[in-house]
């Protein structure tokens, strides 16, 4: 299948290195601690953020620093095909896992010792770049809820398909079975928490890819920024400050 | 679940006897409602509606499917919710599973009325593709993201604006079929059959606290309740449906006067959320017009 | 083990709605549309649990074990007040067709808000009373069999309740309606209400309604089915009292 | 009864002796079944060899097409067949299946919780269906309807109502009895190859041939019956008691035939060691309830088909 | 009586047995029996501390998990478990490491008939293994009962489908004791003779069984005296 036309254009019509359409909002769900919606296309998220509260399970306890827990839903209507799915299989406790490790790299867990933060991703609509979404989203609810973190992360994947490395797969070039790449960036100090892969892919085109990502996630890490910013004079305003 | 103090539990249940509630209402006034229709793409049908900090979004798919045999000539009808964990980590790790089965079981008995199916509120004769052999199975999915009470309310009023919010495409029938295979069916693309949902009923929930009982209520309220009385109400003023769900037992009489006072709000509701839907969907119109413009 | 395909057999002619327009039609039973079936209560039939009680209603056949108060479950957080904790299941041979038993999942959760009005939680705080009820045979009206069998279970095991809990359903066919349908007159009704009811303190602990009804006939049916608890409500009094005095 | 227990429990002297006789029961069961059994009786009156009262009521379910209702002291289970209709395999067309399962609902057992099944539910239901296969009570080509076509897939539940021991011996005895109860409803074949039920009433005219006119019964041979006893110390008790499964914990579970076979022995493990003689012990016994279940089977078959009649 | 079988044995004749331990370096003790094709792999992991709700805290308990070679876990591997559980749990002395648990994990290599007389075998080598204490060895034997009334001993796969019945069954070890003989028999049967598990599938008379449990007696003799030897030179390599 042609993913790439011959005028340069994709099946969707973005050009390869350009993003889909992004929208970011704060404050998606009222009774939350810090929530966000993250929009990449028709790939739709709302992260959730309860905490720093006491440890449920006192069995879970760190002494030293917070407890960081995530888990990852997807609504029943969010694929094309609708089909009910259980609870905890192996796709969503690897991506809670994914998720969970790249906000626990952000989060200064060690300011909140014998504590505990949850971090609930739950996705609308899935059409490729979910893992992407809903760490973004992750992250915005994490800001939202003042939880202190070293740098935001943010995430975008990039793919290679008919020789051209494509940024921000949707579900079709991403079922097109090439190689994708997925990164997860500490923008400010430049620093990637998150690398995954599954393909094969020559190393030097592979570095290009990865690069595409980065760039990728620096401009989702400049209107996030935007967004908290925006968010935040919002909030003073209210104040009357 | 909020813990409450014992001032605050005091000021909601005095607030509450006095016509006063905590954040301004009165007894028998639903907070705001926002209605937002076509936010899932991907279903035929879906809205999002919130009364205050509850969020719930609702979805329709059709699919096509065959006729339970005993009843050739409808449609199929069901419906799931699900509890994210955003809305509370207490649903987490099918946590809400039993408040999920819970909100299912009363949806469907509040709309798809009594067995033989008089008085439900989708007509399933609509859905009759050809007697015996095809039908659409409707599937409506109700997804919790916030929860601040009210669920069963809100997911009915969700439900009522995906369905309006829903085309089901239109579909020819192959002739020519001999009778006992599958008929070809031809799946259009373009043409679309809205849905009739004047006769879907709205579900008013009365929470008793106290003496007096409330619509509409918050968490913080119903943690208060001694007990509530879930009505489904159509627009001709018929129950379509009733449960109590749970608390302390009640006298007839008051379970009666709770079903007037819910026909009574409902003659308020009823308009407010056509409005509102109708107003949704013009909105999600021009939304799609305006994308395709520049 | 791989179990092949398999299909029931059709029994019975499936009873097709009845000409609805006459309403001198005859229950399939014989029985007038205000009588109830015949009762058959008895506690004590699981001797491994606090108390149990078996409930007979024509062909529908229930058994009801409760156990506690006991420990709660380990992951479950302290209350102040004890926790009631209930469970239906279906014999798989239970109803007709094998394999329908399963839509009744919410069985479980009507059974707890039934009961839970009557029960004094409070008297046994930070324990946990199970109420396990299995259908031995479904033939109509079966969750109301439940509950008034589960009330009975509880009295049997002593657990404190303001009041026993007495059910009964009333199905709305056409013009008519008839009280403690049986499960062929369910499967054609155009809708149903079912009532749980503390007879002695005259109050409704559970009441659901399914289908089209106008105010009058809500309060009509609701009479009819306050009536039949009643009456079950004194048959069950004397059925524990039978239990006691034949122990002593 | 009473004073049985009076002797037992006031004989200990010092502490012990002071103390109740429920009381001790409960802090030191083992001495306080071992004081019985020195006594050569069981704290229910019972002699070690001889098993609970055991009574029948098959058709107890009318929704299933055979059932049965035992009960062994307070042990109670509920067996229950239910008859559908499927396609042979390739490989025995002209046989039927019979598929058994165990059930131990939450209502049996303080110790079963709804969702965590049972541990010892799957272990029956396997040994019962070992059990009740490999004895050949059944001959599958009974269940056959029409060869390569049809065949009976019989569902046999067995559900346990209230567990108190010898779980394995009554549920066997129920299922037995099931069996033997089984009707087999006439069927005919319409013409989609679908097998329809054909009604007993003689006096409609049926227009399609009943395929199973002179089939309606299943011819059981070889009936296997089972006693369940426990080896504690030299003592064998015959047919015990949950308690007395909890304190004493070798069972030894024989099953023989009707024509005195010995269709399984099964010991699984148990602190004592079974000897030549302890086994033979056992096989004696379990010959004599045999004989008791046999004719309390029969007569509750009799009494049910006198009223059908 | 005397027959030659499928793989050339006559009918009291064993499969050749190997036993290899301590082949898994993370268990506190491992164990793999062979028996001609039959391979089972025990691990021993414990004692752990605590043991589940429901079990006797004053004693130690024992949890058996059986891994299929391929496939989930069925009715059969439950019962299996059951029966290793309690066949092992009469060989360990359970009250020297009160409240605590010990897992033994069986693997399924391959199987080619006598599958739980192997696995007995194997998680009682791994048992010693792990230095769990033990009142004495267990060793466990299949016996089966061909349609022509002939008994043959350890039955492959293919023999156990033609079989009329099936005996499989588990016995002390030989002791070899200090003690006067008096001490460890009782009613003049000597105490190895006694049986810790049978199961038994098939119908046969009450005299076929009592038989295949004395054939299974002489070749429990010829297992243990197997295992003791295995057991002696591995512990002094």
């Amino acid at each position: 299948m042609e993913y790439v036309k011959l005028s340069g254009f994709r099946l969707d019509g973005r050009r390869p290195t350009e993003m889909r359409h992004i929208h970011a909002e704060v404050g998606a769900v009222a009774n939350a601690d810090g929530s966000a919606s993250f929009e990449m296309g028709n790939t739709k998220v709302i992260a959730a953020v309860y905490g720093p509260k006491e440890v449920e399970n006192k069995g879970q306890q760190i002494g030293n620093k917070a407890l960081v827990r995530c888990e990852y839903s997807m609504a029943n209507f969010s694929t094309g095909d609708r089909a009910r799915r259980p609870k905890g299989d192996r796709r969503s406790t690897e991506l809670s896992l994914v998720i969970r490790q790249t906000m626990e790299a952000c989060i200064l867990t060690h300011l909140m010792p014998r504590s505990q933060i949850d971090i609930y991703v739950q996705v609308l609509q899935a059409d490729g770049g979910t893992r992407s979404a809903c760490i973004n989203a992750a992250t915005l609810a994490l800001a939202d809820a003042g939880i202190p973190m070293c740098d935001l992360v943010t995430s975008c994947a990039a793919g290679y398909l008919n020789s051209t490395p494509l940024l921000d797969l949707n579900y079709l070039e991403d079922s097109a079975g090439g190689p994708d790449v997925t990164v997860g960036l500490l923008s400010k100090l430049d620093k990637v928490t998150l690398l995954q892969m599954d393909a094969k892919l020559p190393l030097d085109i592979f570095e290009n890819v990865m690069q595409l990502a980065i760039e990728g996630c620096k401009a989702i890490a400049n209107l996030i920024r935007q967004v908290l910013l925006e968010n935040t004079k919002k909030l003073e305003y209210l104040r009357g400050t | 679940m909020v813990g409450l103090s014992a001032g605050e539990k005091n000021f909601i249940r005095g607030g509450i006897e006095q016509d006063l509630r905590a954040d301004g209402r009165q007894r028998q006034d639903f907070r705001p409602i926002l209605i937002e229709t076509g936010v899932i793409p991907q279903a035929n049908g879906s809205a999002r509606v919130r009364f205050g900090a509850t969020d719930v979004i609702a979805s329709v798919k059709a699919e096509l499917g065959k006729p339970n045999p005993l009843q050739p000539g409808r449609g199929k009808v069901a419906i799931y919710v699900d509890c994210s964990p955003t809305a509370a980590p207490a649903f987490e790790r099918g946590g809400g599973e039993e408040l999920s089965t819970e909100l299912s079981a009363a949806l469907q008995k509040c709309l798809l009325g009594g067995k033989s199916g008089a008085g439900a509120g989708i007509d399933l004769s609509s859905l009759m593709v050809l007697e015996g052999k095809v039908c659409w199975d409707l599937y409506i999915d109700g997804l919790v993201v916030s929860s601040d009470g009210n669920l069963l309310d809100a997911l009915a009023a969700a439900i009522k604006a995906a369905l309006t919010n829903t085309g089901i495409p239109k579909v020819d029938v192959g002739v020519g079929a001999s009778p006992d295979e599958q008929p070809e069916v031809n799946i259009s693309d373009e043409e679309f059959l809205q849905f009739d949902t004047s006769a879907v009923p709205v579900i008013i929930t009365l929470t008793k606290v106290g003496r007096e009982y409330i619509v509409d209520a918050t968490s913080d309220e119903e943690s208060q309740m001694s007990s509530a009385v879930s009505v489904s109400v159509n627009s001709h003023g018929k129950v379509c449906g009733l449960i109590k769900r749970g608390g302390a037992g009640l006298d007839a009489s008051v379970i009666l006067d709770m079903v007037s006072a819910a026909r009574h709000v409902s003659q308020k509701l009823i308009p407010l959320l056509d409005s509102e839907i109708d107003a949704a969907e013009a909105a999600s119109l021009a939304g799609q017009g305006s994308d395709v413009d520049p | 083990m791989a179990s092949p395909a398999s299909y029931a057999l059709r029994r019975h002619q499936q009873q097709r709605r009845r000409p609805l327009q006459d309403d001198n039609w005859v229950r399939s039973d014989g029985r007038g549309f205000h009588q109830c079936r015949p009762a058959f209560l008895r506690t004590g039939a699981a001797r491994a649990a606090s108390g149990s009680a078996y409930a007979e209603f024509g062909s529908t056949k229930v058994i009801v074990s409760v156990f506690g108060p006991r420990e709660s479950k380990k992951a479950m957080k302290y209350s102040g007040i004890g926790r009631l904790n209930c469970n239906v299941n279906f014999a798989t041979f239970s109803t007709a067709t094998r394999g329908q038993e399963s839509d009744h999942k919410d069985f479980s959760s009507m059974l707890h808000k039934a009961l839970e009005g009557a029960v004094l939680l409070e008297s046994f705080p930070k324990t946990t009373v199970d109420v396990f009820a299995l259908v031995l045979e479904s033939g109509g009206s079966d969750l109301p069999a439940v509950i008034s069998c589960a009330s009975l279970a509880l009295a049997d095991a002593g657990i404190m309740m303001y009041d026993l809990v007495a059910s009964a359903s009333v199905s709305c066919i056409g013009n008519s309606l008839i009280i403690d349908p049986a499960a062929e007159e369910e499967d054609c009704q155009d809708g149903s209400l079912t009532v749980a009811f503390m007879p002695s303190r005259r109050e409704i602990t559970q009441l659901t309604l399914t289908g089209e009804w106008s105010t009058g006939r809500i309060h009509e049916a609701t009479e009819l089915c306050l009536d039949a608890c009643s009456k079950l409500g004194e048959i069950m009094r004397t059925c524990l009292k039978q239990a006691v005095s034949s122990s002593t | 009864m009473a004073a049985v227990k009076e002797d037992a429990g006031g004989r200990g002297g010092g502490f012990e002796g002071e103390m109740e006789v429920e009381a001790y029961r409960r802090l030191f069961p083992l001495p306080y079944y071992e004081r019985h059994l020195l006594e050569s009786v069981r704290p229910d009156a019972r002699p070690l060899s001889s098993a609970r009262d055991t009574s029948i009521a098959v058709g107890a379910v009318s929704s299933a097409d055979g059932s049965a209702l035992v009960k062994t002291g307070e042990t109670t289970m509920l067996a229950a067949i239910k008859l559908e209709v499927m396609s042979p395999s390739q490989d025995s067309p002209d046989e039927g299946s019979l598929a058994i399962d165990f059930h131990m609902p939450p209502i049996c057992s303080p110790t079963v919780r709804p969702g965590r099944p049972a541990e010892l539910a799957p272990v029956l239901s396997k040994q019962l269906s070992d059990v009740i296969s490999r004895s050949k009570m059944i001959h599958l080509k009974e269940l056959s309807l029409v060869s390569g076509k049809a065949a009976w897939m019989a569902y046999l539940d067995i559900y346990c109502l209230n567990a108190d021991g010898s779980l394995f011996d009554v549920a066997l005895l129920s299922a037995v009895a099931a069996l033997a109860h089984l009707h087999i409803p006439l069927v005919s074949l319409n013409d989609e190859g679908r097998i329809i039920a054909v009604s007993g009433d003689p006096s409609r005219k049926t227009t399609r041939e009943v395929v199973n006119k002179d089939k309606r019964k299943l011819s059981l041979n070889s009936v296997p019956f089972s006693l369940t006893c426990l080896l504690h110390k030299d003592y064998i008790l015959a047919d015990p008691t949950a308690e007395e499964e909890s304190i004493m914990d070798t069972p030894v579970t024989v099953v023989l035939d009707s024509l005195d076979c010995l269709v399984s022995l099964y010991k699984p493990g148990g602190a004592a060691l079974a000897l030549t003689s302890s086994l033979k012990e056992c096989v004696s016994l379990t010959r004599r309830r045999v004989q008791e279940l046999r004719s309390i089977l029969d007569e509750a078959l009799q009494s049910t088909e006198m009223d059908e009649d | 009586m005397e027959e030659v079988r499928a793989d050339g044995r006559n009918g009291q004749q064993l499969r050749p047995l190997v036993c290899t331990r301590n082949l898994l370096h993370r268990a506190h003790g491992s164990a793999q029996w062979c028996q001609g094709d039959t391979i089972v792999l025990a691990a021993v992991y414990g004692p752990k501390a605590g043991t589940k709700k429901g079990e006797n805290p004053e004693k130690a308990s024992i949890e058996v998990i059986w891994k299929p070679k391929t496939g989930q876990i069925g009715k059969t591997e439950k019962q299996y478990e059951m029966i290793l559980r309690r066949t092992l749990q009469s060989i360990c002395i359970l009250t020297i490491h009160p409240n605590t648990t010990t897992s033994v994990i069986l693997q399924v290599v391959s199987d080619s008939g006598a599958l739980l007389p192997c696995a007995i075998n194997a998680s009682c080598a791994a048992l010693v293994d792990a230095g769990i204490p033990l009142k004495h060895l267990a060793v466990s034997v299949s016996c089966g009962l061909t349609q022509n009334g002939s008994l043959i001993l350890d039955p492959s796969k293919v023999e156990e489908q033609e079989l009329q019945a099936f005996v499989c069954m588990a016995f002390p070890n030989s002791p070899v004791t200090v003690l006067p003989e008096a001490s460890s028999s009782k009613e003049g049967e000597p105490m190895e003779h006694g049986i810790i598990t049978s199961t038994s599938y098939g119908s046969m008379s009450v005299n076929d069984y009592l038989c295949c449990i004395e054939y299974g007696r002489a070749a429990s003799a010829k297992i243990s005296e197997f295992l003791r030897r295995s057991l002696e030179t591995e512990h002094n390599p």
